[in-house]
């Protein structure tokens, strides 16, 4: 699909990577303000990934996602009041208050949940795709996950299995640069991460992933080979974290000058000065994103805080 | 609490081992629900390292019965997310030592997802490991790790201990929403009992009173089980008469059965394979010290555990690691006599 | 059993915090002794997830103060490996959720290579991790797993509750030629408390009496034994006067302190953030019910513990999920009145 | 160093192929008339591995082993009669009777010990390199492991380690073609498991597992290069196993023929064959091997068992 100059495409697109920006914007500001606890991990300047990506997704199929997974719950189509709502810890969340950020999750989506084990859903995506195999049909999955994850035994794990059995799996890395302050060049010794792809025998690609055309294309790619039942691969999407990593951090391990730069190559700039929206189109797009977000912040207000009493019930389905 | 001795049952049995017993249930589960799949090292062809699986991958194929590599994590990582997905995966962990490597897919993920969601999705599956010392494979191949997934809110935890058992707690784990862990028993695998022939489930949460005696409370898990009958007899010639009851599932606990066991009998001896120190009997005895079986307490609770050490290779030195039959009934004429 | 009160030290003290605690005894281990060096995620420039290693890197290089990928299991098992060939790692895992992936390097190797190899080795090693809720950090995130590791024979396991005891524990555990686990406690990292600056080792095993009083004794472990004292103060006000006792090593356990107590106050109120099913506290119950307190129990042993519930995201979920002082003052004057 | 040609090296090779082929055909048939119990896994057939590399290292050297690590500890120079002992769960057994088959170290050659955990040893082989690195001075680290153990989370960790810290680890797989029952072909989508190196970034080669002199050529050059501070090697030795995987194993998972296919291409056959020995050396060379196993035994079997009074004792070092 071309994202640019398809006018209802690249609405769509910029409406999301608008949405998923303000959203966070919002949350930094509740959270700075004391009204919102707990830790937060802001996705601010990746939105061209979960964007691009998701936008080759169908219903029906799955994503799991990260403890960075406002981006990916948005663009999958969740509702942003309850996305808010479980970070305000209220009875209308997606979890009922019980998960907030890191286990946000839209299972009507497909969203099989943020995580807040890094690479923990890597396997689990290999599961899910396992499922799709076993019970036939066209279904796919994609898998985010960070550059740092990389180096987990379930990363590993996960992608094996789900390339020894052709599973119809797309991972997707979301490189930006640092797992925390640890810089990818200091925690591997290849240049790219798409280089591992070839130790399971599975194509890897890696794009520029500022541009969610670049994005959509390689996924795009990914997902109809997926669907075709010739298995997994691999998309390291190189990007950047504006912010820092969460609450703690104290951007001891990089400069100004590199941010700087990033923000350079801000995805939402650079994608309102080549999609073939107008002037006039793109400000109603972002009145309308800062609008939805802040229609999601008064319904999640006026909702009732998570409630204490049912606590043990919940741990166990029945 | 229910006694579910053969003769009660009333229902269509043969003698089966205890590992032909779980073989049946899976068979009998895959055959009835197409979402059923088992995955495991070497549970295809080769038919599990304990044979359990057996033939089952020629009745049901290789995509339901499916050889994995060697990859715990990733393993049970792929049934939380065919679960996720709407299947019912069985996992076999060759050595319930291996769930170490597994532990965040078992902990963090399975046990937790349903909560953090909210409900909003649930985790049906089972993860099925053969546990427990006597064959001589060492520290890393003979731990008794139940009190690790008890302690885990979230999991359900069962420890079969006849083969009539085996079946009907599994059938009822994979009946379960949610992740049950199953752990066999090695020593176990090769003993016979009478097994229904129906798909029966054996409810989970239930306890079975083994044998009834007035003068004390065994209470006993896996392989300690029948060692604690075979000291029951030996007590009875001595004129104690032990009361042996099998808690089957360590969560949900029948705890009810025990206090109002201890409560009848006045003394209680606990007795697991695992090491002392933080082992799931540390958990009954505290459940007994708070309850309304505190008042009736004639005797000190005696705890008979595993050394707290690993499992030794040579067999003089595995058997001295964990109870016995003898140390069953010394410990347990002890209390009787002293108290 | 000692009692390390600040007045009975005699030694130079300051007020630190926990966390700078935990740095100092870092600091001195490592300048002391060349073998000892720091490993872990982000413990390097940014000073570690909790500022814990802070500027360390700084005055011991980055050779000494390692950042590692996010490999919980390999970094264990480096510091296995280096502790094997001579060195004296000490691995910082960020949360202690994350000793799940690393279960297999802490329990089945390093907590067995002593003993698997009959002595003819070795493991030296440090595990520091931070558990706890109370952050807002949900179910991944604020776990109190001593439990687990308590349970594997070969093990030391630790739980500082003050910045002194952060301090002295964390220097005996360098020194012990054993793999030690440290469980840090998130919410205690910023408390404040007199240290003293010398590297004094506070000994493993030896549980310290933070109040005495005859009226029952608390038991009380990591952010527990805070609030336990802020408890035992308000029921002083209501006429009872409760003992807390802090055991500090789990593995070895100062069960003889605990006994002691319980026996002269002839009550005992058990109190962990971690879920009750299988926790600590139930292996101190047991040990308090089959001793020589058994007799002198007034009343059953009472055990407050966290719910069994993964800990929930929303403030006041998490508040209700673990005790808190007020909850500590009820459950100790009911046992007190009611006994 | 030319095993063939040069004599002495050549007689050293042999002996310690034969040492291990008949210390193993011993323990097979201890085991077979019950008087040894436990689990055994038998290396008979994989026999070059060990010996090419071991005869690549020098005193100070570590190894790390495996369940199926008679080999290594031989290789390594291992005493014959402290290793039976130990599997005849003696008292004077080098782990005391404690560990068996599975963690038979001999601590005075550098080895760490054999794993019954498949690819326990990796992270600690890395952990060792570091240990080298940090205390300075010429010693590598030889991680043993089975094809199997690649697809394990530790042994990804563990080799990654390696490779960002130019860690002295050469690893070393003995790809005997199956983890148990499960054939590399559908456990891997990749050709050769050295295709894996270059995931890490470091050098991997793929050498003929039954002939000495083609593996030691390989852990040499790797040997080199770690010493040299380059960084870590990985070598796959591809090779078979003609027993079964344990006890417990019916052999259902491959052919008679398979099997009967690699008996020709026995290693220590070939070796014979190719190398500069006599025949006269050659049957001193085998007699010598046996009578060494003989004396073993003899010696083992007058040790007093293993006690289990100190059990206790025995669990924390003081
Ligand atoms: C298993 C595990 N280890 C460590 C952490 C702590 N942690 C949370 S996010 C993070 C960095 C993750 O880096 P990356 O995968 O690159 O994702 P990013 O944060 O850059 O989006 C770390 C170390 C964790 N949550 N889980
Ligand atoms: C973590 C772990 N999983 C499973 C096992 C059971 N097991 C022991 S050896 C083995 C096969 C190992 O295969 P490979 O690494 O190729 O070594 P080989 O036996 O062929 O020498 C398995 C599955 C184990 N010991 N440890
Ligand atoms: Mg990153
Ligand atoms: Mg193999």
């Amino acid at each position: 699909m071309d994202l640019t100059g398809n006018t209802g495409a690249a609405r769509q697109a910029l409406l999301t990577m608008w949405t998923i920006r303000r959203f966070e914007e919002a949350v930094d500001d509740l959270f700075a303000r004391g009204l919102m606890h707990g830790t937060m991990h802001l996705s601010i300047g990746q939105e061209a990934v979960p964007v691009g990506a998701c936008l080759a997704l169908a219903d029906g199929d799955y994503i799991t996602s990260t403890h960075r997974g406002h981006g990916h719950c948005i663009a999958r189509g969740a509702r942003l009041d309850a996305m808010m709502a479980e970070l305000l810890a209220k009875e209308t969340g997606y979890c009922r208050g019980r998960g907030g950020s890191m286990h946000i999750a839209d299972v009507a989506t497909g969203n099989l949940g943020a995580n807040g084990i890094v690479a923990g859903g890597v396997p689990i995506a290999a599961g899910a795709g396992l499922a799709i195999r076993m019970r036939g049909g066209p279904r796919v999955v994609v898998s985010f996950f960070g550059d740092g994850a990389v180096n987990e035994g379930a990363w590993h794990e996960g992608v094996n299995l789900a390339a020894i059995w052709d599973l119809p799996v797309v991972f997707v890395c979301e490189n930006n640069h640092y797992g925390m302050s640890m810089p990818v060049a200091r925690a591997f010794r290849v240049e790219r991460l798409a280089e591992r792809a070839a130790a399971y025998g599975i194509p890897g690609e890696t794009v520029d992933g500022n541009d969610p055309q670049a994005v959509h294309d390689a996924v795009g790619k990914a997902v109809a080979r997926a669907r075709s039942g010739a298995g997994p691969s691999f998309v390291e999407a190189v990007t950047y974290r504006w912010k820092g990593h969460s609450k703690s951090d104290k951007n001891l391990y990089r400069t100004r000058e590199e941010i700087e730069r990033w923000r350079e190559r801000d995805p939402i700039a650079r994608f309102e000065t080549r999609c073939a929206l107008t002037e006039a189109e793109l400000a109603e797009v972002r009145d309308q994103a800062r609008d939805r977000v802040r229609e999601a912040i008064r319904i999640a207000n006026a909702a009732p805080d998570a409630a204490a009493d049912s606590l043990t019930d919940a741990v166990y389905a029945s | 609490m229910t006694a579910v001795l053969p003769e009660q049952t009333g229902v269509a049995e043969r003698t089966l081992t205890y590992a032909e017993a779980v073989r049946e249930a899976l068979a009998q589960a895959m055959a009835a629900d197409d979402r059923v799949f088992v995955l495991g090292e070497d549970v295809g062809a080769y038919g599990g390292a304990f044979g359990v699986t057996g033939d089952l991958v020629h009745r049901f194929g290789e995509e339901r019965v499916r050889d994995t590599p060697i990859s715990e994590l990733g393993i049970v990582g792929a049934a939380v997310g065919a679960a996720l997905a709407g299947m019912r995966p069985i996992v076999e962990i060759q050595f319930s030592d291996f769930t170490a490597q597994a532990m965040d897919q078992i902990a963090n993920q399975a046990a937790k997802i349903h909560f953090m969601l909210g409900g909003a999705a649930s985790v049906p599956m089972v993860l099925r490991a053969p546990g427990g010392s006597g064959t001589g494979a060492a520290a890393q191949h003979s731990q008794s790790l139940e009190a690790w997934f008890a302690h885990v809110p979230g999991l359900k935890v069962v420890m079969p201990a006849t083969p009539a058992d085996a079946k009907g707690l599994l059938l009822a784990a994979i009946d379960d929403p949610n992740p049950v862990v199953v752990l066999e028993h090695k020593l176990l695998y090769k003993q016979s009992g009478p097994v229904p022939e129906a798909a029966a489930r054996v409810p989970l949460g239930e306890a079975a009173v083994r044998r009834a005696g007035a003068d004390l409370t065994i209470v006993a898990t896996g392989v300690m089980v029948s060692r604690s009958l075979e000291a029951a007899d030996r007590l009875a010639a001595q004129g104690i008469e032990a009361s042996v009851l099998d808690p089957r599932t360590l969560v949900p606990l029948d705890g009810q059965a025990i206090v109002d066991s201890v409560r009848a009998t006045g003394r209680a001896l606990l007795v697991q394979e695992a090491p002392k120190t933080g082992g799931f009997m540390a958990e009954i005895a505290a459940t007994i010290a708070e309850s309304r079986a505190f008042g009736f307490l004639r005797a000190p609770i005696g705890r008979l555990c595993g050394l707290d050490v690993p499992i030794p290779y040579a067999p003089q030195l595995e058997r001295a690691a964990v109870p016995q039959v003898d140390d069953i009934v010394r410990e347990a004429s002890e209390l009787v006599r002293r108290w």
